[in-house]
């Protein structure tokens, strides 16, 4: 064990670094998953689509707005907006037009609602984007690069995915925790996660807290697609695989916990670039293997508590 | 205060009540007395609205309760007790009891006024306060439920078999608890549901018994 | 509905499937699928009276189109590939079954998509022996000793898919009707009573769960000879939403509602990418929707003739 | 698209009794039209090249049918999409001949789908085009009657910047490898690899990384390949996948450390922009390229490019010109089998009979098709430059591989072939040129 991690400490120190930007992105798209499936009970498929909307818009928007003209606040600025744009307007119409009407029905039922509303997006993407790769990498070039040493040698990193990304998943965990505890629409929020009904009850209009979540959901989502696209080319198809990686995460951290979505996302980002380095072929399999491992020892997911369930 | 005339409501197909006819008056103090299964449940949630209900109506203070949304049934007045205590366990018991006045945005005044009254009547809740809901004891948890009951029941609070499952201690307590109810807020009208028609005896003044769905008085 | 009416309803939609193969040779390959896809699809509607969503089924239908590859060359006949294949996928079925008849709902829905993206991922892993995302080649097998050309083939796949689909179809009607299949519907609504009744939730959901791998393992060597080709994405999720997809086009309702999905599923996307042919996802998603939110009860109930 | 929608409805609802499925008897009359059938991606990440490829299609034969059409008769595409798998490809591919009565169908970017399809195409007795796929296992292992491909396959396509790279970086010590995980990625690699055990055996592999097909960040395998420092990395991604690794390369000064070579990134030239430094190694899955130095026709490859770049407002990628490859063989193919027909519209078996041995005229060259099927398209590699006239890279000291140095002979296997290829095969190698 000493001699491996004297011949290894420093790749594995340069996987850590790789992985928390990988984690932070996985983090902000499932943070959202979570939060609206801990309150509507619904898991969005269509969740992938918005954030690719979020990553297409974002990347639009860049290159409408010319780059290099920009500074590097700026830029973020422009894809901060763009995501929030998208979210606060899909997440309302997609929850007043669709999701509204199927609460009361079966979870298969508002499963299979998302799911063909994401075979749609996909081919609405296709139509507006076209199916060209669509990159805008500004706000990644502005931030430069980080180089840190490695041995005698030294390896670039680029600002952006070391320092942007985890800290605005940072800010993002943190003003969650913050708005969920204190502000009164956090604390009705948590009081619909836990308990619809007794929520009810006390006077919680839980149809606006579901708005209000599931924007807030697709915000998020929108926001992941907008601050991956300066590192990631856009392409059809990348909501699909962005989903299913979500839908591991919200299952592994327990229902609508947004701690868990954090510790999740961090355990998976960090496998995985640890996997590229020393068992390349395990990598696509960490996320999975994590979840299997983790509701094998915790059937309710990580942060996840035995639900009430009423007939 | 509430009425609720030849009332039906079917759960995934099935009939659960039929034609459930019920008057709590005013201040009244009313029991539902009724075995496992026979519809206690089913009319409390048919009246707080978390229910739909198929036939028959429900008059909320004389009003047809139809047009009052679920979450709306709080400002109305009436506080619910669920039977399993279903507090929000990542809250604290304070939280718990002031969530439902923050919610219905009431006066900072008029919640301390409420929350002071909450504390008074159930005095053990002082020495929880701080504590986190999920941690409590099946006794507390009930104490805490009611008290959030009373933050917004200021014409009726709806009990679900609170001594369900209480040590015999401390279901000695809870009923002094609502004795002093019922001496500090006359004009609160209580609807309690139990099996046990003897615990109730006491605190009531009319009960109504319940079965296969159908209320007899 | 009457046993005689479904019977009746079963002989016509079999008789109308023989029809449209005849008239139209294309078609018989769709049908084939369809019919497939169908018997899977009834496997996952199993599960679904019991309240729980597989979004991993496709998993047992791939396993079993690989096993069918593989074994092609060694056991040549098809009449013997088909009860193996659906061995081994009732086999797979009872191993990861012992495991995910443990959890509910969301859990139970998402171990089974987590399970199956490992054995997609497999599938392209391990490259030296599956050819990753090309494929496999299946090839030519005999129908009881006997070899047959395309148009022969075709029609043994096609009838044998017809067969087995009224098989699984009378099986599956049985099996509700039993104790086991009716305690399905206690674990939707209040497992504890069926605790109290003598009847273990987990082993009433593993039998259902075995029952549905089984069937999904016939769709998949069924697909495996009718397409004689098959690829790692026979396995991926989108496949197994697909199943469940059919499901409720067809209605959840009665054992013939899978097979109308598939077929109504099928036609329709042959159609959608016939009129255009880039935004095939956008009409099937269109008439999902269509169908979730104004005929609740799939195709079936409006065959019925009321709601569900 | 009116009559292809109503045999739709016809055909699923009253079947063939409408429609007979074959009208076919001899002497076979000209038809009033020469239906094709195309299989591209159209959604999915492969979309990257099928849409390009579908617009080329549209554009090649409103070209061709303006002209006349093929002997007269003009030409009516019916396009499938290669998303949804094998599954669905295989029923359309029967919908369209056995229903559509497509003459010809062009089949398939995805070597998957190639595969599924040629054995069909075989069975229904339909001349079929590979007109992009690139495994070279469908000839090497089976021997077709009806199936072609007009254009090379992943030997050629991997071998030539192979012996470029030989030519120009001949002392080179370690190489990485990453590549998409699925068929080509693996395949190209091992290809790759046997070239190179034979002509470079001193040459070590540091890190073969092969990241999840679809991956939209290359992070951790740049931060891999700039602590390992190899002297070469070789990459034939392609899409979404090549850009977003370029540009992560690019930004974290991998380009500086090490050699690239990238067979296909000619496609992505245009997209990546200056991101993209000189002096890297460049493909594009045949000789195509728009500042080819020495096409064969320069008016023809102009044009092209030009009416392509009015068309689309952007520059051709290789499945545009993949694309124009098979339907000037498929012109070729019906001129020579009608001219051995005394002028007659040929059959199935006689068009079929056209292809083996056949010439025609790409772009850029001219080209045959060998007695196996399998075309003989030149290889265009070079090395990437900036010049102040376009705001992406170009190529220069480009060499063009004639196919027959680098494609393996009729009957042998690729990779064996590879494996006993002898380093005086860098000799024939022909000098740049531009």
């Amino acid at each position: 064990m000493g001699a491996w991690f004297a011949d290894n400490g420093l790749l594995l120190g340069l996987a850590l670094l790789d992985g928390l930007a990988s984690a932070a992105l996985i983090f902000l798209v499932a943070v959202g998953l979570n939060l609206v499936f801990g309150v509507l009970r619904v898991l969005n498929i269509a969740h992938g689509s918005l954030f690719a909307i979020g990553a297409y818009t974002a990347a639009g928007l860049g290159a409408a707005l010319g780059s290099g003209a920009l500074p590097a606040w700026a830029a973020l600025g422009v894809l901060i907006l763009a995501a929030a744009l998208v979210g606060a307007v899909l997440g309302p119409l997609i929850e007043r037009l669709l999701l509204r009407r199927i609460y009361a029905e079966e979870n298969v039922l508002q499963l299979l609602v998302t799911f063909a509303l994401f075979m749609m997006l996909e081919d609405v993407q296709k139509l507006v984007w076209g199916v060209q790769p669509v990159h805008h990498d500004a706000a990644m070039r502005l931030f430069g690069t980080f180089d840190v040493p490695f041995g005698s040698d030294f390896i670039p990193f680029t600002a952006y995915q070391l320092f942007v990304l985890p800290g605005i998943a940072v800010l993002v965990l943190v003003g969650l925790v913050w708005f969920l505890r204190s502000t009164l629409s956090g604390r009705m929020i948590v009081a619909v996660t836990t308990d619809r009904e007794a929520a009810t009850a006390i006077g919680i209009n839980a149809d606006r807290v579901y708005l209000l979540t599931f924007t807030a959901g697709a915000v998020l989502a929108a926001l992941g697609g907008a601050l991956a696209s300066p590192t990631a080319a856009i392409v059809p198809g990348v909501g699909a695989s962005t989903i299913v990686l979500s839908f591991a995460v919200v299952a592994t951290a327990g229902l609508g916990r947004i701690e868990g979505a954090a510790l999740t996302a961090l355990m998976i980002g960090l496998g995985r670039s640890v996997a590229v380095y020393f068992f390349p072929e395990a990598e696509v399999l960490i996320p999975y293997l994590i979840m299997v491992a983790v509701l094998l020892v915790k059937p309710q997911g990580l942060f996840g508590t035995l639900e009430t369930r009423r007939i | 205060m509430l009425r609720l005339e030849d009332v039906q409501v079917s759960i995934a197909g099935a009939p659960v009540l039929r034609g459930v006819r019920m008057y709590v008056p005013p201040g009244g103090r009313v029991a539902l007395i009724g075995r496992n299964g026979a519809g206690k449940t089913t009319t409390f949630r048919a009246i707080m609205g978390l229910l739909p209900i198929e036939g028959g109506r429900i008059l909320l203070a004389g009003a047809d309760a139809s047009g009052i949304a679920a979450h709306e049934r709080a400002r109305h007045g009436i506080g619910y007790a669920p039977e399993e205590r279903r507090l929000f366990g990542g809250f604290t018991v304070e939280e718990n009891i002031r969530l439902p006045a923050e919610v219905l945005r009431l006066p900072a005044v008029e919640t301390r006024r409420r929350l002071e009254q909450v504390y008074s009547l159930l005095p053990e809740l002082s020495g929880l306060a701080t504590r986190k809901a999920a941690g409590l004891s099946g006794g507390q948890g009930k104490m805490v439920a009611l008290g959030r009951a009373l933050m917004v029941g200021t014409r009726a609070v709806l009990l679900d078999e609170p001594f369900q499952g209480l040590a015999p201690a401390l279901a000695q307590r809870y009923a002094e608890a609502l004795k002093r109810l019922r001496d500090a807020l006359p004009d609160v009208a209580i609807l309690i549901s139990e099996s046990n028609p003897e615990l109730l005896r006491p605190l009531v003044d009319r009960s109504f018994v319940i079965e296969r769905g159908e209320v007899s008085s | 509905m009457t046993h005689r009416r479904e019977a009746l309803l079963a002989l016509l939609f079999a008789l109308a499937v023989l029809a449209a193969a005849f008239a139209a040779p294309w078609l018989r390959f769709v049908l084939t699928l369809a019919l497939a896809k169908g018997i899977a699809a009834l496997g996952v509607m199993l599960l679904l009276r019991a309240g729980q969503v597989s979004f991993g089924h496709a998993m047992f239908v791939a396993f079993a189109a690989y096993a069918v590859a593989f074994l092609a060359g060694r056991v040549g006949d098809a009449l013997l590939l088909l009860p193996l294949a659906m061995l081994l996928t009732s086999l797979l079925g009872l191993v990861i079954g012992l495991f995910v008849a443990r959890y509910r709902e969301i859990f139970f829905g998402m171990l089974n998509l987590a399970l199956s993206m490992v054995f997609y991922s497999l599938l392209e892993k391990f490259y030296s022996i599956t050819h990753g995302t090309d494929g496999m080649r299946v090839p030519a097998v005999t129908w009881a000793g006997m070899a047959t050309e395309r148009v022969g083939g075709e029609w043994a796949v096609l009838v044998a898919a017809l067969v087995l689909a009224i098989g699984f179809a009378l099986l599956a009607r049985l099996y509700l009707a039993s104790p086991l299949g009716e305690a399905l519907q206690g674990i939707k609504t209040r497992e504890a009573r069926l605790e109290f009744m003598g009847l273990p939730p987990r082993r009433v959901l593993l039998v259902a769960y075995v029952l549905s791998a089984a069937m999904a393992g016939t769709a998949g060597a069924l697909i495996a000879l009718t397409t004689r080709h098959v690829t790692p994405l026979m396995g991926y999720w989108t496949a197994s939403g697909e199943l469940v997809f059919i499901v409720i086009l067809g209605g959840a309702g009665g054992v013939l509602g899978p097979f109308l999905g598939a077929v109504a599923y099928e036609l329709v996307r042959v159609y959608a990418a016939a009129s255009v042919a880039d935004a095939w996802q956008l009409i099937l998603g269109a008439v999902l929707l269509a169908v979730i939110l104004f005929a609740r009860g799939g195709l079936f109930s409006l065959l019925r003739g009321r709601r569900a | 698209m009116g009559i292809t929608r109503r045999d739709a409805v016809l055909g699923t609802a009253f079947g063939g009794l409408l429609l007979p499925s074959t009208l076919r008897a001899q002497p076979v009359q000209r038809p009033q039209e020469l239906r094709i059938g195309i299989t591209t991606f159209l959604s999915g990440p492969a979309s990257v090249f099928g849409v390009p490829g579908r617009q080329a299609a549209e554009m090649l034969i409103d070209e061709i049918n303006r002209g006349g059409g093929i002997g007269g008769v003009p030409i009516r595409p019916y396009f499938v999409d290669e998303g949804p798998g094998v599954e669905h490809l295989l029923g359309e591919f029967r919908r369209l001949v056995l229903n559509e009565r497509v003459e010809v169908m062009l089949a398939s970017i995805s070597s998957g789908s190639c595969l599924a399809c040629t054995p069909l195409a075989e069975e229904l007795r339909r001349v079929t085009l590979l007109w992009d796929c690139g495994t070279q296992r469908i000839f090497e292992e089976k021997r077709y009657q009806y199936a072609f491909r007009t254009q090379a396959n992943a030997t050629p396509e991997v071998l030539a910047p192979l012996l470029y790279l030989l030519k120009r970086k001949p002392d080179f010590r370690t190489i990485a490898v990453l590549n998409q995980d699925y068929a080509w990625g693996r395949d190209s690699w091992e290809l790759w690899r046997a070239g190179m055990q034979a002509l470079k055996p001193d040459a070590r592999v540091v890190a073969e990384l092969f990241p999840r097909f679809g991956a939209t960040d290359f992070s951790t395998e740049v931060t891999r390949l700039l602590a390992l420092r190899p002297d070469v990395i070789l990459s034939t991604s392609w899409g979404g996948e090549l850009d977003t690794f370029i540009r992560q390369a690019a930004e974290r000064r991998l380009f500086e450390r090490s050699t690239f070579v990238m067979p296909l990134a000619e496609s992505s030239l245009e997209r990546v922009g200056r991101s993209l430094p000189a002096g890297h190694i460049v493909g594009s899955r045949g000789d195509h390229w728009f500042q080819h130095p020495a096409p064969a026709d320069k008016a023809r490859l102009d044009r092209f490019v030009n009416n392509y770049r009015q068309r689309f407002n952007s520059y051709p990628i290789y499945p545009t010109y993949h694309m124009y490859q098979a339907l000037s063989a498929l012109q070729a193919a019906y001129a020579k089998a009608m001219a051995g027909n005394g002028g007659n519209w040929p059959n199935e078996q006689q068009l079929a009979a056209a292809f083996p041995g056949l010439e025609f005229d790409s772009p850029t060259a001219r080209m045959t098709i060998r007695e196996d099927g399998q075309g003989l398209e030149p290889q265009l590699i070079g090395t990437s430059r900036h010049t102040d006239a376009l705001p992406f890279a170009t190529l220069s000291d480009m060499i063009v591989f004639p196919p027959e140095l680098v494609t393996a002979p009729v009957g042998r296997n690729s990779v064996e072939w590879l494996r006993g290829l002898s380093r005086d095969i860098l000799d024939r190698v022909p000098a740049p040129a531009g």
